[in-house]
């Protein structure tokens, strides 16, 4: 099964996700005699869905790319452009770069990936005006935003820088200003999961006397307004369905800051 | 590639467009002699015709655009800026011209931009502001008096923005992040097979269109009244995205699942199935008759203007506005040919819709809406193939709270989640960041989850999914390391 | 009335709260033949709660506080440090430091607060080890913390400053650090209100048949499942209680933070 | 002047005071020749005793506290650092210190300080970690190696903090902003007349009682096996705070109100009705009968450790634990004395609760833990004067929605309000600010409101709330004016 297209069987090879229950999954690699392994640490998809949808990704994009990573967004950009598109993804750690390539064959998608192993912020992305789109999440995005500028379209395209501080999108923001751009725009967005939980509150024993309408503290209509309470109340306690926030969410992953190059 | 052909495209009559002002966008059909009224300003589009995608104008005297020279600051002989705002005394006596002075220049056909230079020169108390103060007295007055657009290429980014921040009822208050979130749990992209039942005026639709890409299948189930595409028309999205793009009526869901269905029980209510535009779209009926005649602005429409053009009509299967005007203009038989020969397509389609599900092996589903989608999602689901992902939208929790019980009670899901995101927007400018001062409330709630093969699903999932499993906190220290 | 305690009986001079419907409400003088009117913008009761409880104060507090500015703040801590404790609350703006007089000798708590007219970033407060808490609502906060410094007891103290703007956390941060402040800590605290609504949401109509059972998409306790849909159900729709947040909300105040001048 | 007081206090033996580590704290009482384990380290606190509330300590061998000289930065000439993490390959071998080594070197009764110097030198890599990565490579192995503890004075913003991270469980999740939230809601302060109803271990009784400073009068009403004050004992309130602190029980509310009470119809029950510690508190029961003997640091304990002082002895109206130990060493006569006389006490008291709570009079209502606050709001609203605030927190935001319902149904209150708080915690370090990578999930939710007249209120405020109004735009305008 590609990484961008489905299939119906699980075939030697492929990547299945292993569901070990609620809010824990990973992916591994379909290989007999292997043991499974893990992968490293992704950007979040709440994160990558949003750059995505602002950097206007579609069948047919060309996108620039910095640093590769653990290269979890290049798939999604990959499945994302696909047929058509292309992802050129510039990665300054050798390791990884090569890493990066070996992923991206064993998934069958190198046909739509150019990966190079160069210092972004020297080198640029190894194209000129040709990306619709390009991404980076590098320590210092600033020293890239002419490359990035000078990879996009004549016509223009859009620009998205993820850090995780906000020193780095001040220099960004900066940068951006300087390089002509226009509709800069940073975002933050975080994810609140809730567990669906069934909750029993006790009701207190007010002491409340055998003949009822005696209390001057409640009018007659209560008595029949508890009835109604929501969800099922048995032996002095009411049940109901409740949405549960995590104790812990994610906080941050980091600042995305968006902007167009415009037609010059 | 649709990519790379969609930007530098030259705007065209007949064209989809956006214009924007700042963070404003109003999609519009671009035509000629038409008034359009955007942002307080009004003027005709007929000036920007063969102009690139992206260009901003200036609207000058008669209501004309002008493509927009480099926007200049304001001379910094003027911007002499005092230390701090101890000796400002707000008496609303600052600035020497009077609205008629200002109306005068206007009327004297002065520009914006030199407007506001006139203002800075009259304003006593400019100079004794802060640079800081000063900088949003000008871009106040800029806002103001500068009118200023510029026409972009309609994406599902800027019509998902544009909606929420104008007719979020429409939309059913779906925040575009909370879009951005569906498209990637729902796994949209080319080549799939998805089934979308919204009635977010056909704007999740056209989301998951541009997605795919043209490649692929779209069932679109639809209420009574019909598919709602008010919003989908504005993607501008060529002909040949419509060819694989199906839909078909919720009413005839239970007896397809029943195996009842046949086409030959249609016939007779086949009006009743029509798509047509949203019935409570009353922008629709308020438009006015003749293309010439000046439109109101109001904050209620901002969906696509005007009727529809060539490129849309295969997709416009019911635009009975359309056909009503036609028909005065054709003879009544040849209208009547017509009308069957729509008919016959339309059918041909729904018969291809309905062997479409009836294979059971969509890629996915993608619920959104103002109706309770507890019921749609126990028969929906049922088209859905194993291993695949679903989404649904609701604008409250409590509804997808219930939904989460009655799915996990029926089995042959997994990875049930229930969520909300949270979007903050910064202002970054040196020594002043911060994020912005208003933010959005809420942007809805997601319950997402993956279909499996019920029989093994229904005992091991059930299983593992009732252990209480909070995110383990060993991952998270693991990335708090990583980042700090 | 007295703002630091209760009355039973509106009075000539109170400062009533008028009630105008769910979220809106302003304090009004109470006077004869005089109009109401509104107040100045203040800062937000939820930053205040925290404000108050992070700076440990409570009745007999000794506090410092700079900018007086509208002061709603000053007044909440007057409220919670009577009746035995103090505020020295010091004002750039002459205007401002004048009308807080008056409006504490109105409201009857001028003998729990001393009012200085002064820049507090080069006079500091008047005070010397005597604060137990100091708190700081300025532009450049960071020139005044060793004048915070000097305020608080040598024993040590709490101290707070609320910015709108991240680079003056940065600065102020780092001038805490310098000063040797302890438990320096940046928080950001937000209100998110509900709406109580009642919501029907329509049931779709999927042309269930007659005979309810033919439909293999149902399984038979699906029937019985349906009756259970919280809240009642007419006619097609479905009625339920729902906590609706408002569209927009304060999305930003500023950012408190907090340090402990320790022991020495 | 109390507050004043409260910091340049010195440590006496039999106060309550709280250890903290970092952001890590621990109540405990300052008892003589007691072990106490607190973040993985065991000492003895007699040493502390006569130094100055604030004083930070080094745990020497033995386990003796020795006040700590300034705290000395790793010399600069091993913090030569490199310019990115590029050549660095961990292959976990980089120490060369074996975990033998590190044990043999804390033996020898080498300093933590020493030891982590020592790590340093042996690390093969750190000079080639960037500065921030050395910065974080320190800060972990002194957090490991460097035994420093504060004893400072408990407070509200202590403990809440405190419970909130070790013992969520036992305050009902409250996060320490809502907490805030609650004292200001309800408008605590000197010389109020309050009415608490907590099941969160006392923290929120400790904390109105705290922003009360000794004025006003306190009742608390208690669910079956009495109040719970395990929190509120760690505030080491002087006993004169105590003096305005009365119980009532939960089940006379009714009879109360119904005029039917009286304190003859108590007697027979009266065991039932005394105030005790939480019985569900495990920690207790597990508790060495000798205070001389170590006793296990768990997660699952925070509240105030060991014996009841004398001062607080008045409060303690019935910690059975300790009269049971004192039965063994006094008479079995004198016993049963003492028993009566705090019965009397007991029910002296009593009386003068109910007394208080007739006059319907009181400044305010707090409401805050496990039982459904629907029946409680409805009953003891009845006790609270007109024009006050009452408070009430919830885990889960369901039950609020229903109460909320019910309240504006019944009337009598007005300025309804359901709201919850986030809370961000940032990390402001030179050129790496951002907002903490964990962040609370829910901090609970809140129900406010006021009092007023039934009569006049039940038709005004209802049709008024009715209305439904969000936020007015044009103030929030205002704002992003004063501030962008």
């Amino acid at each position: 099964m590609s990484f961008v297209e489905y299939g119906d069987t699980i075939q030697e090879g492929d990547t299945a996700i292993v569901f070990l229950g609620h809010e824990s999954m990973f992916p591994v690699k379909v290989q007999h005699g292997s043991k499974t392994q893990t992968k490293t640490q992704i950007l979040y998809s709440t994160d990558i869905s949003l750059i995505t949808m602002m950097l206007e990704l579609k069948p047919g994009s060309i996108v620039c790319e910095s640093g590769t990573g653990s290269g979890s967004l290049s798939h999604a950009i990959i499945r994302t452009v696909a047929p058509t598109g292309h992802l050129y993804t510039v990665e300054f750690h050798q390791q990884r770069a090569e890493k990066a390539m070996e992923e991206f064959r064993e998934h069958k998608v190198e046909h739509l990936v150019t990966v190079k192993n160069q210092d972004v912020c020297k080198n640029g992305f190894g194209v000129s005006n040709m990306a619709d789109a390009v991404f980076l999440d590098i320590p210092s995005p600033w020293e890239a935003i002419g490359h990035a500028k000078s990879a996009l379209k004549v016509e223009g395209g859009r620009f998205c820088s993820f850090s995780p501080c906000i020193e780095q999108v001040q220099r960004t923001c900066l940068a951006l200003e300087e390089h002509g751009f226009t509709e800069i725009n940073t975002l933050e967005i975080l994810l609140r999961v809730y567990n669906v939980r069934t909750i029993s509150l006790q009701i207190p024993d007010l002491g409340k006397a055998a003949e009822d309408n005696s209390n001057p503290g409640f009018d007659s209509s209560n008595q029949a307004n508890q009835g109604v309470m929501c969800g099922s109340q048995q032996q002095g306690t009411a049940q109901f369905k409740s949405g549960v926030p995590l104790r812990e969410m994610v906080g941050h992953t980091g600042y995305l800051t968006f902007a167009t190059k415009s037609l010059s | 590639m649709e990519g790379s052909m969609g930007l530098g495209a030259r705007i065209q009559e007949g064209d989809c467009a956006v214009l924007k002002r700042d963070e404003v966008f109003k999609a519009v059909p671009i035509l000629k002699r038409r008034k359009v009224i955007f942002e307080k300003q009004w003027f005709y589009l007929d000036n920007a015709i063969g102009h690139i995608y992206g260009t901003t104008f200036e609207v000058t005297s008669g209501g004309s655009l002008q493509p927009k020279k480099e926007i200049e600051e304001p001379t910094t002989e003027t911007k002499e800026a005092g230390t701090d705002n101890r000796n400002i005394v707000d008496d609303g006596k600052s600035q020497k011209l009077t609205h008629d002075d200002i109306k005068a220049l206007k009327e004297k056909g002065i520009k914006g931009q030199e407007i506001v230079q006139q203002l800075i020169e009259n304003s006593t108390t400019f100079r004794d502001k802060t640079e800081f103060a000063q900088d949003k007295y000008i871009k106040k007055k800029k806002k103001k008096y500068e009118a200023v657009i510029t026409i972009v290429k309609p994406s599902t980014r800027i019509l998902s923005t544009m909606y929420y921040a104008r007719e979020p009822g429409k939309i059913n208050h779906l925040r575009y992040d909370t879009l951005a979130q569906m498209l990637t749990l729902g796994n949209i992209r080319a080549g799939n097979k998805m089934i979308v039942m919204e009635t977010c005026a056909g704007l999740v639709l056209g989301a998951v269109m541009e997605r795919m890409g043209g490649y692929g299948s779209i069932i679109q189930m639809y209420p009574q009244g019909g598919p709602v595409r008010a919003a989908t028309s504005c993607f501008g999205f060529p002909a040949s995205f419509f060819n694989s793009l199906y839909e078909f009526p919720l009413s005839k869901v239970d007896s397809l699942l029943s195996r009842t269905f046949s086409i030959e029980t249609l016939p007779s209510e086949s009006e009743d199935n029509i798509p047509a535009e949203e019935e409570s779209n009353g922008s629709l009926d308020e438009k006015p008759a003749s293309i010439q005649e000046t439109e109101e602005e109001s904050t209620t429409e901002a969906t696509m203007e005007g009727n529809q053009t060539e490129e849309q009509e295969t997709m416009d299967l019911a635009a009975e506005d359309t056909e009503n005007k036609e028909s005065k203009e054709k003879g009544n038989k040849e209208n009547i040919r017509e009308k069957q020969r729509k008919q016959q397509e339309r059918r041909k389609k729904l018969v291809e819709a309905a062997a479409l599900l009836k294979e059971k092996n969509a890629d996915g589903l993608i619920v959104a809406g103002r109706f309770h989608p507890t019921p749609l999602l126990l028969s929906l689901l049922e088209f859905v193939a194993p291993s695949r992902p679903f989404v649904v939208y609701c604008q409250y929790r409590e509804p997808l709270l219930e939904c989460y019980t009655k799915l996990r009670e029926k089995g042959g899901v997994i990875n049930l989640k229930l969520s909300e995101t949270w979007l903050r927007n910064y202002q970054v400018l040196p020594d002043r960041s911060h994020p912005k001062l208003t933010m959005s409330g809420g942007g809805g709630y997601l319950l997402s989850g993956i279909t499996v093969v019920m029989d093994k699903g229904k005992s091991d999932a059930g299983r593992l999914e009732a252990q209480k499993t909070e995110e383990p906190t060993s991952k998270k220290r693991k990335l708090e390391e990583l980042h700090s």
